[in-house]
């Protein structure tokens, strides 16, 4: 059985420069107790890896506004000012991954592949520094895996032995990234006990959780 | 009718009854409102569900938006994924359509909609897997930005994707990029031919006989 | 909306020579009604996709005893000895791929990849006639994707517009054949109206899906 | 107690509390009888479920079944997916150990189970998967095969994985494949050193000190 940590117990265990994954879409689904505790642990150096930075004073926003990260692997960061700015400062390092492409290659690290061949991006910015690779006469990038140290993931309901399961369009890179990193902390609303979820309607298997803590964040 | 609106209206009229169409975020997501809801459109956000309708006013629920993170509405018998299975259906050839935004379009048709170097880096997003991906890419912008032809020889900005887009709409005129060019198939609303190629930086082929946008 | 066809229209649609995916593991989660139906149709020179070959007299294992099929792409095929019979007699062409590297295949083959990178196989029988492919100094089997003509595929609901839900381990291979194919014919044990299964409970949205018939047989 | 029960009492000894371990289909599954069901161990079949336990009879339903076709029972908080995920648990490093039977096993710890050339050709199915994939491999098998020796210098038939197996398990003693071999750790309950070394056709390394089973 999992019982739910204090938010500031589950940060504690993150040391500064982790690789850590971020689920959530311009913060739905993100687990935001567990950012804004980052934030007030004072982490630094962080890599994070997400579909992107949200907005200033939100979400992953609030990592950028304390300058918590040292680099960001995102597929946008047009919603916020804040981040680009950083990154013209050379503050802050900036990796876009076209937003399938990040998918997958977050989905590739979980999933033990070395990498996968896609379309998208041939032939534009995206391919810069990438092994073509040539299938049946068409040409695919090679793009490569994602892992990390953390997943900070969000869920609408945890089991006691950590299945999960996600709420609509909060669902997005959370599944994908509690495949992908050593360790997985999931943030969520609603605790039940086993056997609640049907095995059907189950999105991860518990076994892929750590760690479990409660959100004291309003979404 | 404000330009966007006539956009919006006439690409409405592209839409096959019973498709599966994503909608980019700002002018793209106007497209909706002037589809019959008889034709029972399934429209896909990428951020991870399909059947986006009704107003969500009054009815929000913060684990429930579009890919700008604005409240949506869902139609009874729709669905919510994960991201990875939300570029399947988009890089697999799922998508029946794909309306976006453009910064330009170039006589080979190429889309250019992510970044102005040194100046607005967004970043892609989803776009460069829809223009891979989408069986049809519809282009919806205005046909000029500050006075400035958006509808050019060659694109000023870096592209989105290589493949061809199939058509773009505009306030002005419906432009069916093809492989051996730009052929103007319609104009917009009270437009006439000399004020399309007056405010158009690329070679178009004009065919004897223009229709006018019927919206 | 979609209603029901009738097993035989919808085989009817098949062409003799076709490639076909068929769900199921050991014939559990197959379509048991669309493949006796195309034994009763006499469908010939099919390829088909599969996990396994079931046993004779049961599930694709009929399809091998109707020398229905000129080539199968499965995982294994121990539990037929028919099919192992054919292949020695060179009636039948069999390419065995590993289990996890079949479910990659016809995941790519749905998703619009070019292929994937595994380490599955590197070094064994499995790697013959495969580009090896070298990521940060390890080495991986590009493994290509698969489509097909038609998937037929089980689900233990639909609603009217072909949304999905599978059940337990009769999900196996289906919802990722249901991407993989330009035509996709379900079978179901039950039909719901619209709107009966949550979104977040469905498996395989409606849009993939072409036609539904009912069950006819008894699982 | 015959030779199977006694793999299977031992490999049942190697499972840690709380572990996801996948069982093949035969005598592996036996291994799940002599496991503490207060460890609350996770077993996974690899046709799509986590939490197999409990016995079915009267129970069964015919879409809930292990690798082999036979029903099963699942325990409160049990999981269900489609094979993608299935294997990605396997492949991506998230299962703790995998218990499989061998056709030979040889003196670099490679594992030999899906084909005998041009006899027998069942297939790999998950096996190369699993070898490849599993933080632990536990090969589950009789000592020999008709008189014929299963460890061997060097594998008769195509290995399964170039991977390095960690355990194997007869009834006649347990082996752990090393990097300068293959380490004799303990014997089956009443055999002798002599009798291990005539069964087997490959070096091994004896330690000083060889204890007998505890099962």
């Amino acid at each position: 059985m999992k019982h739910p940590l204090s938010v500031t117990e589950a940060i504690a265990l993150i040391p500064d420069g982790s690789t850590i994954m971020i689920g959530g879409f311009m913060g739905v689904g993100s687990p935001l107790s567990l950012i804004k505790e980052l934030v007030r642990q004072g982490k630094k150096s962080l890599c994070v890896i997400a579909n992107d930075t949200a907005q200033e004073g939100a979400a992953i926003g609030l990592l950028i506004d304390a300058h918590s990260v040292k680099k960001v692997i995102v597929s946008h960061i047009g919603t916020n000012p804040e981040t680009q700015r950083q990154m013209i400062a050379k503050e802050l390092e900036v990796e876009l991954s076209p937003q399938g492409t990040l998918a997958e290659r977050v989905r590739a690290g979980g999933y033990g592949l070395g990498g996968i061949l896609t379309p998208t991006g041939v032939n534009t910015l995206a391919a810069e520094g990438k092994q073509l690779v040539e299938v049946d006469g068409e040409s695919f990038l090679l793009e490569r895996p994602l892992k990390a140290d953390f997943a900070l993931i969000k869920a609408q309901q945890s089991d006691y032995y950590g299945n999960l399961k996600y709420r609509l369009t909060a669902q997005n890179f959370n599944p994908l990234m509690a495949m992908a990193a050593k360790h997985v902390i999931v943030e969520v609303e609603e605790m039940l006990p086993v056997g609640c979820i049907p095995p059907d309607d189950v999105h991860t298997p518990g076994v892929l959780v750590d760690m479990i803590v409660k959100s004291e964040a309003k979404a | 009718m404000n330009g966007k609106e006539i956009i919006a209206r006439r690409i409405a009229q592209e839409i096959t009854p019973g498709s599966l169409v994503n909608l980019g975020i700002g002018l793209p997501t106007m497209v909706a409102h002037y589809v019959d809801k008889n034709d029972h459109v399934f429209f896909q956000s990428e951020n991870g569900v399909i059947g986006i309708g009704g107003f969500p006013e009054g009815m929000e629920n913060p684990s429930l938006t579009d890919a700008g993170g604005s409240f949506i509405g869902v139609l009874p018998g729709a669905a919510a994924f994960d991201s990875a299975f939300s570029f399947g259906l988009i890089r697999g050839g799922h998508l029946d359509m794909t309306i976006l935004g453009g910064l330009q379009v170039d006589e080979k048709g190429h889309l250019a909609n992510w970044i102005i170097p040194g100046k607005m880096v967004p970043g892609m997003g989803g776009a460069m897997d829809l223009v891979a991906g989408a069986k049809r890419v519809i282009v919806a912008m205005t046909h000029t930005a500050k006075g400035n032809a958006k509808v050019v020889e060659s694109l000023a900005f870096p592209m989105t994707a290589e493949r061809r887009v199939d058509l773009i709409v505009t306030e002005k005129a419906v432009i069916q990029p093809t492989e051996d060019g730009l052929l103007l198939k319609e104009l917009g609303p009270g437009c006439t031919l000399d004020e399309v190629l007056d405010l158009t930086d690329a070679t178009l082929i004009i065919p004897d006989n223009i229709p006018h946008m019927q919206i």
